[in-house]
Order: C-alpha cells, then sequence, then structure tokens
C-alpha cells in the first residue's frame, strides 16, 4: 500500500501517528482528522467551484459567438478572482422590511445544501466522504433543503417578485423529484442497493447503466436541470417577468453564496450523471490508482456540467404552465413506466446471460421511447389536423 | 450508548410541547404544527423500541413509515381544508370559526 | 463517563425542545413553521443515533421537503391572519399549559415507574445485516405488512385526491 | 426463463395491450394493432414454450411432474389465500388451441377491420363501417371498404379478452379460473354490443350478459359450498386428492339425493350451462352474432364456450368422484342428458338457417353438445380432444365465413345496392371461383365439423365419442348423437353448397372478391390444424393406421387425471356409423342443394311442412322465455314488486310509522308539555325563573371553539387514564 494506491488511508495513517506524537488521545485524533477532512474537501468543493466560474463564463461565450474573459491570466483564467474581489467589497444590503434572520441564513443553506452533497461523492475507488446505505435517497434530503432555502429567501425579502420566483421555484422542485426519485430507483434497483459505492462498483464490475437505461439517463437529466433551476426551466429566474425571481435583494457575498452554490450544483450533478449512469470514476486503471480515477471522474463530471450548459444556452425558457404539465403529464408517467419495465426485465432476465441481459435492459428501453414518441406524434398529429378546421369555424 | 429511556424522556416532552401547540395556539395552521410534534414524538418512540427490541422484527420501523404516510395525508387534507375556510370565512383563527356556538 | 453518540444525542435532543418551544410560542408564523424545520431536522437526527438511517433521510425528504414547505405556502396564502399583531394563542392557553405538564409529569412518571429495565442499551447491529433490504422486505413481502403497506398508499392517494377536491376554488366555475 | 415464470407472465401482454391501447394508444390505429398483434404474439410465443417444455418432461402430469407456482396472496387472519398457476397436460392442450387460434384471430382482425382503407364517408362509431367514396388516378369514383371507425377500442376488448382467457387455462384454482370466466364475460358483453349504435346488437350483447350471468350466480353458489365443504379451492388439494373426493363423495347435501360432490359438481355445470350455452340457456350464443365476426370466433370457438367446457373437465373428478365405472350417478346423468340434447336440438335448428353465421352458430352448440354429452358419460379424454380439434375448425369456420361476408359486402358496395344482406346464404352461390382460398379452407372446416373420414381432425374426436358411447353401452345416447352427426354433416354441405357451389344467384355474389393476406393466412393456419391435428388422437387399435401413431393424445392427457382412464376397445360398429352418418350426411346435402337457383324456396320446406318453420324458429324457444319467463318477471317486477311491495306495502308502513310519530310529538305537546310543564311547573309554581339561568350557565359551555372541547377532552381522557392506572393496574 503506497500512496497511489490508497491516498486516503496513507494520509489518515500519517496524521494520526503524527497526532499520536503529540500526545493526543486516540479517539480525539480521529474526530479531529475526521474534521480535517470534512474542512480539506468543502475547500476542494469551493476552490472547484472557482474554476467553474471561469468554465461557465468561457463556455457561455463561445455559444454565443464571444471569446468571454482574455484579460486576467492566459485564457483569462484568472477571472475569477476579480470576480470574487467585487462580490466581497460590495456593500451588502439588508433591506428594511426584510426578515433579517431568515435573510441571512437563506445562502448560507442554499450553498450548505449543495456541499453536504459532497459528503456523499465517490470521487473515486477508496476515496469518498461516508459511504452512507441511503445515499440516494440523501441527494434528495439535500435537495429538500435545497427548496427550503429558496422559499426562505423568497419570503424573507419581503419583494413580491422575490416570492413570485421561490413559489416558482418550490414548484418545479416539488413537481422535478418526482420523475428524479424514480430514476434515481433504477439504478437502486440495477444494484439492489442505495449506495454509491456499490452502484459505481457494479458499474466497474459489469457495464455502465447508460447501456442498461438510456431512457433513464435522459429522465434523469432532464429532471436534474429543473431542479437545479436551469433554462429552459429558470423560471425562478425570469428577468423578463420578475426580474431576478428570488434572489433579486441579495447582493454582495450573500449573492454570492446563492451563485456559487449553483455553479457548484450543476456541477455536482454532472458528478451524479456520472455515478448513476456513466461508471463514476470507472476507466482504465482507475481501480489501481485512485487519483486517476478522481481525473476520470472530474472529466465526466464536466461532461455533465458542460451538457447542462448547452442546454441552458440553446433552449430558450418555457412558461411556467407548460413546465409543471410538461412534468405531471408526460415525465412523471413515463419515468413510472420506465420503472415498471425496469424492474419486469431485470427480475426476468437476471438469470439470463449476461450479454442477453443488456440487450433486453437497452431494447426495452429503447421500445418504451418509441412507444413514447410514436404516442406523441399521434395525438399532436390529430391536434395538428384539428387546427385548420378550427380556423374555419 | 444511549439507554431506552432517554428517548422516551425526550419523546415525552415533545409530546406535551406538541399537545400545548395543539390546545392554545389560535391560528389552525399553527395547531396543525402541533399535531406534527405530537406525531413525532410517538416515530421516536416507535424507532427507539424497534432498536432496543429485536432487530429483526421490522415492525417499529414499518409502523414509523406509516405514520409519515399518514401525517402526509393529514397535512395535504388539513392545508386544503385550512385554505378552503381561509376562502370562506376570511379568517384561520379556530375561535372565530364558531358558527356551531350555541 | 458520556461518549460521543450521547453528545450528538444531547445536542440534538437540546435542538428539538428548543425548536418545539418556539414552535408553539413564537408568532410569526413562517418563523414557527422554520422551527418546525429545525424540529424535525433534530428527530432526523435522533433517527441517525438510533441507526435507522432509512427513516432519518426519509424524515428529512418527507418532513422537510414537503411537509415543511406545504406549511410555509399555507401560511404564505392565508397572509391575513399572518400580518394580525395580535396574541397568537386563545383565551384558554393557561388550561392548556397545565394539561400538558400534568400529560408530561404522567408520561414521565409512567416511565420512571419502570425503572432499570428501561436502561436497556442498544445491542450491536450484526454483522452483515442491513436494516435497510430488512425494511424493503417486511414492507412488501405479503408475510410482514405488505396489506397495511397498500392501504397507506391508498390513504395517499385518497388525500391526494380528497386535498386538491377541497382546495379547488370552486368560485371560479 | 424458468417454465414456471413464464407461465405467470402468460396473460400480461394481451392485459398490458388493454390498457395501453385504451390509455394512449387509441388515437392510432397502425400502433394499437401493433401492440395488440405484438401482444397477441407474446402470450403465443411464451404459450409454445411452454407447451414444447411440458413434451419434453417425462411421465408429465404425474404427481409432480408439473409446472406449477403458487404465491400467498391475501392474508385471512392466520392463512394467507394463495393464487397460483399450474400447467398439467389438460391445460397444456388446451393452451396449445388457445394460443394458436387467439393469433389467428388477432392478425385476422386487422384484415377484417379493413386496415388500411380509407375513412368513411359517413362512418359513425358504433356502426359497422359503410364504405368510402375514392377517386381514382383517372377521375373514376369507386365505393370501397372503409375502415372501422372504432378500430383501436377493438384491439383493446381482443387484449383483454384473451387475457381472460389465458388466466383461466393457467390457472392453479377455481378462483382465479372464475376471474377469468367473468373478465369474458364482460368482453363478451362490450364486443356483442361492438356496434352499439345497432339496436339488434346492444340487445344481443344484454341478453349474452344477462343469460351467463343466470350460471355464473350458480356456479359461484358452488364455489362457496366447494370452499366451505374444503376450505379450499386449487386443483391439486380437491381434484387430486382422493381423501377429499371421497369425503365429497360420502357427504350428503340433502338435496335431492345428491352427494356434495355431485352437487357441487351440478352447480358449477350450471355455470357451463351458461357460458358454452347448453340448453336451457344456448339462446344467447345465435344472437352473439351481431358482433363482429373475428369476435364470434373468438367467443364460439376459442375462448369463452370452451371455457365452459375445459371447466367441466377440468371439476370431472368432482363430477365422478362417486361413480364406480359403470351406471351414470345421477350428476352425470343430467349432464350427459344436456348435452345429447343439446347436441340434436341445436342440429335440428341448424338445418333450417339461412344466415351464414347463424348456422355456425347453432352447429357450435351442437358440437358443445357433443363435449358435454361425453363428459356425462365419463368419457374425458374424447371431450378433452373434440374441444381442442372443435376450437380449430370451428374458429377458422368462423373466420372463412366473416371472409365470405367481406367478400359479398365487397359486391354489395360494387352494384350499390344496400338491400341484399351479405349475410344471408341465399344471396350467394358459386363464390369458389371469386374465393378460392377462402373456399377450400372453408371446406376442409367444414368436413372436420361434419367428421369427414380419415383426413380431417373432426372424424377422430368425434368417432371417439361415439365409441365411447357404445363401448359403455350408452344406447340412446349413441342413437341421438348419430342423428347429431348425420344432421351436421347435412347442414355443413348444405351451407357450402349454397354458398360456394353452383351458380351466383346475385349480382353481388358474381362481384365478391377474395379478402386480403391477414385474412387468407389464419385461414390457410387453421386449415392445416383442422386436418393434421386429428392424427395425434388416432386410437391404437384402428385398422391400418391406428399402428402407425401411438394414441399421443390418450396418454398425454390422460396422465392428467389421477387413475388414467384406459381406452376404449375398437369396434367397427361406432365406426361404420360414424362413417356412415358422415359420407350420408354430406352427400344428402348435396344432392338436395345443388341445383338451387334465385329465388327458389328451400327444398326442404315442402317435405319438413310445418316442422320446418318450427326449426326456422328455432322450436320457438325464443318466444317461450319472452312469454314464460320475461313477461311474468316483468309483471313481477311492474305490478309485484313495485306497485305492490315498494308503494303499498314499504311505503305504507314507513308512513304509518311517521304519522304514528307525529301523533305522538303533538300529543306530547298538547297534553304534558304545555299544561304541565309551561302551565304548572312554569307559570303557576315559577320554576321558569331557575330555568332560565341554569340553560344559560350551561350554555356557555357550548362555545364553538374547538379547542376548549379539546381541552375538555383531554382532561376527560386525563381522568380515565389515571383512574384505570390507579384502581386497575
Amino acid at each position: 500500500m503506497n500512496f497511489w494506491t490508497d491516498p486516503i488511508k496513507v494520509l489518515y495513517d500519517w496524521l494520526m501517528s503524527l497526532f499520536g506524537g503529540w500526545g493526543m488521545a486516540e479517539p480525539l485524533a480521529n474526530t479531529l482528522v475526521t474534521l480535517l477532512g470534512i474542512v480539506v474537501l468543502i475547500t476542494i468543493a469551493l476552490v472547484l467551484d472557482i474554476f467553474l466560474v471561469w468554465i461557465e463564463r468561457k463556455v457561455v461565450a463561445r455559444f454565443q459567438g464571444r471569446l468571454g474573459p482574455n484579460r486576467v491570466g492566459p485564457f483569462g483564467i484568472f477571472q475569477p478572482f476579480p470576480d470574487i474581489i467585487k462580490l466581497v467589497i460590495k456593500e451588502d444590503i439588508t433591506p428594511d422590511g426584510a426578515d433579517k434572520v431568515v435573510f441571512n441564513i437563506a445562502p448560507v443553506l442554499s450553498a450548505g445544501s449543495v456541499i453536504i452533497l459532497w459528503a456523499v461523492l465517490p470521487i473515486a475507488s477508496r476515496i469518498y466522504g461516508v459511504d452512507l446505505n441511503v445515499a440516494a435517497l440523501y441527494i434528495i434530503a439535500a435537495g429538500a433543503l435545497g427548496t427550503l432555502s429558496v422559499i426562505m429567501a423568497g419570503w424573507s425579502s419581503n419583494n413580491k417578485y422575490a416570492l413570485l420566483g421561490a413559489f416558482r421555484q418550490v414548484a418545479a422542485m416539488i413537481s422535478f423529484e418526482i420523475p428524479m426519485v424514480a430514476m434515481l430507483l433504477v439504478p437502486t434497483i440495477l444494484v439492489g442497493s442505495m449506495s454509491l459505492n456499490a452502484i459505481t462498483q457494479a458499474q466497474v464490475d459489469g457495464v455502465w447503466f447508460f447501456w442498461l437505461s438510456p431512457l433513464g439517463s435522459l429522465i434523469f437529466a432532464i429532471s436534474a436541470i429543473a431542479e437545479l433551476g436551469r433554462s429552459p426551466f429558470d423560471l425562478n429566474e425570469g428577468e423578463s417577468e420578475i426580474v431576478s425571481g428570488y434572489h433579486i435583494e441579495y447582493s454582495g457575498m450573500k449573492f454570492g453564496w446563492f451563485y456559487a452554490g449553483e455553479l457548484l450544483h450543476a456541477f455536482t450533478f454532472g458528478g451524479f450523471m456520472a455515478i448513476f449512469f456513466f461508471g463514476g470514476w470507472h476507466g482504465p486503471w482507475a481501480e489501481e490508482y485512485p487519483l486517476l480515477g478522481a481525473f476520470y471522474f472530474v472529466l465526466k463530471a464536466l461532461f455533465g456540467y458542460w451538457v447542462i450548459m448547452w442546454v441552458k444556452y440553446t433552449v430558450p425558457r418555457i412558461r411556467i404552465d407548460h413546465m409543471l404539465a410538461f412534468n405531471w403529464k408526460f415525465l412523471t408517467p413515463l419515468s413510472f413506466a420506465l420503472l415498471i419495465v425496469t424492474a419486469t426485465v431485470h427480475v426476468l432476465m437476471r438469470d439470463a446471460a449476461f450479454w442477453l441481459y443488456v440487450a433486453a435492459m437497452f431494447t426495452s428501453n429503447l421500445l418504451l421511447g418509441w412507444l413514447t414518441v410514436e404516442i406523441l406524434r399521434s395525438y399532436t398529429r390529430e391536434k395538428r389536423e384539428a387546427v385548420p378546421s378550427a380556423a374555419h369555424h | 450508548m444511549i439507554p431506552l429511556s432517554w428517548f422516551l424522556y425526550l419523546s415525552a416532552v415533545l409530546f406535551s410541547i406538541g399537545l400545548y401547540g395543539v390546545l392554545a395556539r389560535k391560528n389552525a395552521i399553527a395547531i396543525l404544527l402541533g399535531v406534527e410534534l405530537m406525531l413525532n414524538a410517538v416515530n421516536i418512540n416507535l424507532v427507539a423500541f424497534w432498536r432496543m427490541g429485536n432487530l429483526a422484527l421490522m415492525t417499529g420501523q414499518v409502523f414509523a413509515i406509516i405514520v409519515f404516510a399518514v401525517a402526509a395525508a393529514e397535512v395535504a387534507v388539513g392545508l386544503s381544508l385550512v385554505i378552503s375556510v381561509y376562502r370562506r370565512h376570511n379568517t384561520v383563527i379556530a375561535d372565530e370559526l364558531n358558527l356551531m356556538k350555541w | 463517563m458520556i461518549d460521543a453518540s450521547q453528545v450528538i444525542f444531547l445536542l440534538s435532543a437540546g435542538l428539538i425542545v428548543v425548536s418545539a418551544v418556539m414552535v408553539v410560542s413564537v408568532r410569526n408564523l413562517v418563523h414557527a413553521a422554520l422551527w418546525l424545520v429545525s424540529t424535525l431536522f433534530g428527530v432526523a437526527v435522533v433517527y441517525a443515533v438510533l441507526e435507522a438511517s432509512f427513516l432519518a433521510v426519509a424524515q428529512v425528504v418527507v418532513y422537510i421537503g414537503a411537509i415543511a414547505i406545504m406549511f410555509i405556502f399555507a401560511v404564505m396564502l392565508t397572509r391575513r391572519d399572518l400580518l394580525s399583531k395580535s396574541e397568537q394563542t386563545n383565551a384558554n392557553w393557561v388550561w392548556a399549559l397545565g394539561l400538558a405538564a400534568i400529560v408530561f409529569v404522567a408520561l414521565a412518571f409512567i416511565i420512571s415507574g419502570y425503572g432499570a429495565s428501561l436502561n436497556r442499551l442498544p445491542a450491536a447491529m450484526p454483522e452483515g445485516y442491513d436494516p435497510i433490504s430488512a425494511l424493503g422486505n417486511a414492507l412488501v413481502s405479503p408475510e410482514g405488512f405488505a396489506l397495511p403497506f397498500e392501504v397507506a398508499s391508498v390513504l395517499l392517494l385518497a388525500a391526494l385526491v380528497g386535498s386538491v377536491y377541497v382546495a379547488l376554488n370552486k368560485a371560479k366555475e | 426463463m424458468a417454465t414456471e415464470t413464464i407461465v405467470w407472465l402468460l396473460p400480461l401482454p394481451p392485459l398490458l395491450a388493454f390498457f395501453l391501447i385504451v390509455l394512449f394508444t387509441n388515437k392510432s390505429k397502425a400502433l394499437s394493432h401493433s401492440i395488440g398483434v405484438g401482444a397477441a404474439l407474446l402470450s403465443f410465443v411464451g404459450s409454445m414454450v411452454v407447451f414444447f417444455r411440458a413434451l419434453s418432461v417425462e411421465h408429465f402430469g404425474e404427481g409432480e411432474h408439473i409446472f406449477a407456482s403458487s404465491i400467498p396472496w391475501l392474508p385471512t387472519g392466520d392463512t394467507f389465500l394463495r393464487v397460483g398457476v399450474q400447467i398439467d397436460p389438460l391445460s397444456a392442450v388446451v393452451l396449445f388451441f388457445v394460443a394458436w387460434t387467439i393469433l389467428m384471430i388477432f392478425l385476422y382482425s386487422v384484415g377484417y377491420h379493413n386496415f388500411g382503407q380509407p375513412k368513411g364517408d359517413h362512418d359513425h362509431p358504433g356502426l359497422p363501417p359503410h364504405g368510402a367514396t375514392v377517386t381514382d388516378a383517372h377521375g373514376h369514383k369507386h365505393t370501397v371498404l372503409s375502415v372501422e371507425p372504432m378500430y383501436s377500442r377493438f384491439f383493446a376488448f381482443l387484449g383483454l379478452f384473451a387475457a381472460g382467457m389465458y388466466t383461466l387455462v393457467i390457472s392453479d384454482n377455481l378462483l382465479t379460473l372464475f376471474v377469468g370466466w367473468e373478465i369474458m364475460g364482460l368482453c363478451s358483453y362490450l364486443l356483442i354490443g361492438f356496434w352499439y349504435a345497432k339496436p339488434s346488437a346492444r340487445n344481443a350483447a344484454i341478453k349474452a350478459f344477462m343469460t351467463t350471468r343466470v350460471g355464473d350466480v350458480f356456479m359461484l353458489l358452488g364455489l362457496a359450498y366447494l370452499y366451505s365443504a374444503t376450505g379450499t379451492l386449487s386443483y391439486r388439494e380437491i381434484f387430486y386428492n382422493q381423501e377429499v373426493l371421497h369425503h365429497l363423495a360420502e357427504t350428503s347435501s340433502h338435496v335431492f339425493g345428491l352427494s356434495a360432490a355431485g352437487l357441487i359438481a351440478l352447480l358449477l355445470f350450471i355455470g357451463t350451462i351458461g357460458k358454452s350455452a347448453q340448453w336451457p340457456l344456448h339462446i344467447w350464443l345465435p344472437d352473439a352474432m351481431e358482433g363482429p365476426t373475428p369476435v364470434s370466433a373468438m367467443i364460439h370457438a376459442a375462448t369463452m364456450v370452451s371455457a365452459g367446457v375445459y371447466m367441466v373437465i377440468r371439476i370431472f373428478p368432482l363430477l365422478t368422484a362417486d361413480w364406480h365405472g359403470h351406471d351414470l350417478t345421477t350428476a352425470m346423468s343430467v349432464v350427459a342428458f344436456i348435452g345429447t340434447f343439446t347436441a340434436i336440438f341445436a342440429a335440428t335448428i341448424a338445418v333450417a338457417q339461412n344466415d351464414i353465421k347463424k348456422v355456425l352458430a347453432y352447429s357450435t352448440i351442437s358440437q358443445l353438445g357433443f363435449m358435454i354429452s361425453a363428459l356425462g358419460m365419463g368419457a374425458y379424454i374424447a371431450a378433452a380432444f373434440h374441444l381442442v380439434t372443435h376450437a380449430f375448425f370451428k374458429a377458422l369456420l368462423f373466420l372463412g365465413s366473416g371472409s365470405v361476408i367481406h367478400g359479398m359486402e365487397h359486391g354489395v358496395l360494387h352494384t350499390g345496392n344496400h338491400h341484399v344482406d351479405p349475410q344471408d346464404m341465399w344471396n350467394m352461390g358459386g363464390l369458389r371461383k371469386k374465393m378460392p382460398i377462402t373456399f377450400w379452407t372453408f371446406l376442409i372446416g367444414g368436413f372436420a365439423l361434419s367428421g369427414f373420414p380419415l383426413v380431417t381432425a373432426g372424424f377422430w374426436s368425434k368417432d371417439e365419442i361415439l365409441a365411447d358411447a357404445f363401448a359403455h353401452g350408452h344406447w340412446a345416447i349413441l342413437i341421438t348423437l348419430s342423428t347429431a352427426a348425420l344432421l351436421t354433416a347435412f347442414y355443413t354441405m348444405r351451407q357450402i353448397t349454397l354458398t360456394f357451389l353452383g351458380e351466383p344467384r346475385t349480382k353481388e355474389a358474381e362481384h365478391a372478391h377474395e379478402t386480403p393476406w391477414t385474412m387468407t393466412l389464419p385461414l390457410a393456419v387453421l386449415a392445416v390444424f383442422a386436418l393434421g391435428y386429428g392424427w395425434v388422437g388416432i386410437p391404437e387399435h384402428f385398422p391400418g393406421l391406428g399402428g402407425l401413431l401411438p394414441n399421443w393424445f390418450h396418454h398425454f392427457v390422460g396422465a392428467t387425471l389421477l387413475e388414467h382412464p384406459e381406452a376404449v376397445e375398437f369396434s367397427p360398429i361406432p365406426l361404420g356409423i360414424s362413417l356412415l352418418v358422415a359420407l350420408g350426411g354430406l352427400t344428402l346435402g348435396w344432392l338436395v342443394y345443388k341445383d338451387v337457383k334465385a329465388g327458389q324456396p328451400d327444398p326442404l320446406q315442402k317435405p319438413l311442412g310445418v316442422l320446418y318453420p318450427f326449426l326456422q324458429n328455432k322450436w320457438y324457444f325464443d318466444e317461450f322465455y319472452a312469454f314464460f319467463v320475461i313477461k311474468p318477471m316483468t309483471w313481477i317486477s311492474e305490478e309485484f314488486s313495485y306497485k305492490w311491495m315498494d308503494r303499498q306495502l314499504i311505503d305504507g308502513i314507513l308512513h304509518t310509522v311517521a304519522q304514528t310519530a307525529l301523533w305522538i310529538g303533538s300529543s306530547l305537546r298538547n297534553y304534558f308539555d304545555k299544561p304541565i310543564i309551561n302551565e304548572l311547573l312554569g307559570d303557576k309554581l315559577g320554576a321558569y325563573w331557575t330555568f332560565q339561568p341554569a340553560g344559560r350557565a350551561l350554555s356557555k359551555a357550548q362555545t364553538g371553539r374547538v379547542q376548549s372541547y379539546l381541552i375538555g377532552a383531554v382532561a376527560v381522557f386525563l381522568l380515565v387514564a389515571a383512574a384505570l392506572y390507579l384502581f386497575i393496574f
């Protein structure tokens, strides 16, 4: 065992012996090391967040045919630092009518609800915070805290637009939580465990779950985008109607927390996409060399993040009623149907040859997707045909 | 290691506070908040007894989950009733809803 | 000697009790609902201490993610009473306080009556025992609790339909 | 996949298809029929896998050598109600024909409902399509067949029907059998009344539903009796358990001197009388021809009526529980009588029918009578064999007649003369040249029905029934069934001759047209079975052929029973009889009808005299029921129940009670309240002044505040709890 094969263990042993050498009792040292680990993990996440600001700005610019930041540092890579300095030195305003305590807690809760997700992320083999046996549900629980922070921010601002934005966001988050939970159940069914480590390991030993449930990964991606409140589902901000939504009254670093939380959230969901459907840290030699696995993981998460951005800067915002109808009338029934199909095929085929099992899963997903498209087509065809005759009357 | 009685005392405290909320608060929504506290107190007991008893017997946890479901149903129906009442009488103060007074 | 789990328990119990008192005493109902969130979070921690991890997480998802949010929505939808700065307790609050106290004393009396038998400590989790799969099996196996589970789901469905019906604004039609 | 798993899954695809089509795809015809046919195909493949796996099991059917699996379903106190599936030899062969015929009927329906044709000009949902006008490349207008407006709905119902039949076949207990049974009852109602805008279809649907309901009520009684007597409804625990059977046979039911077994079997058999259209509940089946033809094939060949016979075959051990081999028990005699009578009775009616489908309807009743009769005299294998062969050739005949009607409709659209009934055989003739595939397949089906010697399946199965009757010396049955068989051959040849042979008698018949491949392919497939299926059941000692193929069917299905039935000894007499009646009937039919010209009356009309209208009007059974059942019922409900019971007796009692209460109230007021309370106590003694403050004080407790009441409730609860704690524990 050396640093390259199990870095966390090596570091842990080293720190324990170090603290022990200082004459510290073992439980105390253990607690201290754990706390240190938490701090380091959060720091890494936040440093990554700074990097994400640059990526986001650069990618937007490219989508819009611009260059993006290019003055500070090579390719403008140090642009986030001036950004942060600006945010920090801005006046920190708390509106008069605001509910001060709630107003100040909300941004912390918002960023915190994202950061606690990192506790369960298996970044590489043998590198993770905790191996929680209900991790898939834990993600939803953290999302619930996010919902809470939004409504707290919206309400405490004492501003109509903020409250409207918060209502919209909460409506969206609660509705899209349902297909998302259903799709989290797909890997759970396939593995028989909600632990993210077990889910990743199952994909390392078998195939990426994308091949078992392509439709599931698509539904998960859509509902994740809605959970994040990113375009085309960014009704919470809706500049043209409600100015800036629930964080309209926030300025300075308080706004910064919302902003940082959103970016990190998007990246983290990219990571979850990777874990649930694209093998997590799986890649060549990743099992032996965890740092390589961490590299793969970040790469995959960035890819997921990039897809989310791609969608965001390509697709225009839709109307709130369309969004909710889309969820309740289309995505939710479809995700339940997929769940039933997945469970049935899994139970029926799990004893068959592996390639047969994969083929059955993949085909059943495609079939369901095809059927859905056909059904939608037959409905819209009727609607389309009905339009000209309606115009006559 | 925490003895069973700690949980029971905690649950008793929580239950009594919830009961006070139900009996004393004016606002119908606040009454429902009190009910939630009482339900949670019960749940603490159920789970504690599961943990201290036979681990293989899942009755405690299953009951807790059913209490969750009941709580969710109760809140959904209760709050919709409150909102419906609010639309009709423009109040959610329980004392003002005294049509049944002699 | 007090150990780590006891510290966590005492901290969360303190959080639960303080928040619960705030829930029933603060004037601003949104604050009351937020204090409820904090109470429920404390209860989730208690579940975690009891190693009922599924319930702990489900507590957060169901109570904080759904029930508390619903409360906050309802408070906001009935805003007239939210703004009133009047007393939030009714005339009988002294009686209520007295009764609640009696209930607590009675419960404490009964609990203490069992004496040492309640000082039982939790047994260690057997190696390889997964309470989550045990719970899942208990919920869906006909020998277990499939029927109560089904009944609970029917109840939820009925509540869904019923609350939509009750809260539907019929004046518009 | 484990065979048991497949068996569990068999009813699922059609059921899912039903829900999918109803909920989602009903807007798209192509999608709906793809789902419907696809589901039928899935179930078919599954059934074939199960069937061939069953063939490969040695000693299949004996003891534990079956496919069975069951799960606890509902906790009933300490025990569980278990449901499950099982495939034994009997259900395996039934599954075989059910899967084939259902798949063929699904495929056929695509063509029958004119998929791919344009929408009709004046078509309405609930009416058969009337045809559409199209303009071809040269600007000529043509009238062509139009697509069924409720196409998707048809496949949805058909799917549910198939799911019901599969459920029934794979069931391992009478309860789930009954579930499937009732699903089919519902579907027959929905499908017979498929063209619900036609009053006749509506009435036929209601008639079918109500008539079968009569049988179902008795069947449910039988189930209840069986459950209370044995505490289970599982086949294995009742029919394969000598102790239980013996116990049931020994127990007296106190009804007509029947044993419990006999009474239960008869009650269940009444369900079959309704479902399989036996006399006297046969009246719904001919009317059911109002449904689309694939439905007729589905109900009358593949599924529903077969289900009735299948059930009697299932309960055969119960029916014969106290039978020792020779003299028939009371229960068996009843069954045998009803079957035999139905066989001859329906055959006579079929002779005088003009509607091509009505002939087949009565022939179905008659053939089912053959099977029931065979069961009644203990010929288990023969009944099962005839059930299977009949399903094939009757499905073939129905689908063939649908094809004929379709061809005739083509002619009707061509000439535009809508007064011509495309189902009346007198309007046909000479169709063999226009519709060759339909002709040849119909001929095969007809010959199988008549029992044409050696080459057709119907010959072998019918011969076995007659041989059984002969071997056990049931002369009356033998003679009656032989006559029925003669009539069968006669009316079949009459039908073939009138429809296909000779010259066209109308212009429409001249312009008839062969139907698309989706319709002719099922005909061809079924024709193969109508010919070939008989070869699996050739008696072992049959001259010449017997040794070639061992009597596979007998050995395979015979293993279902605890005591394997013995094959009857070969005798040339029943063989001669069946040769004679089959060939004689066919020849007679051909001779009588070969020269019929257009406008000529039925040649039978003269020789039969008054008998002819009697037969044509179905022995006046509908009129009989209308007069003796429906009229009295209407009278009872109208005059007795409504006018006398409800309005006079019950309302009268209620009114009296109300009047009495009023009287008591006013008396109290006038003689107690006013004089004593008000005047004496109140005014004279002045108690008024004490009552009022007391009332005032008490009314304060009635605050209308829910929480005050709750405080009271909690206080009382605490007091009671304290009292209980202190004094009891």
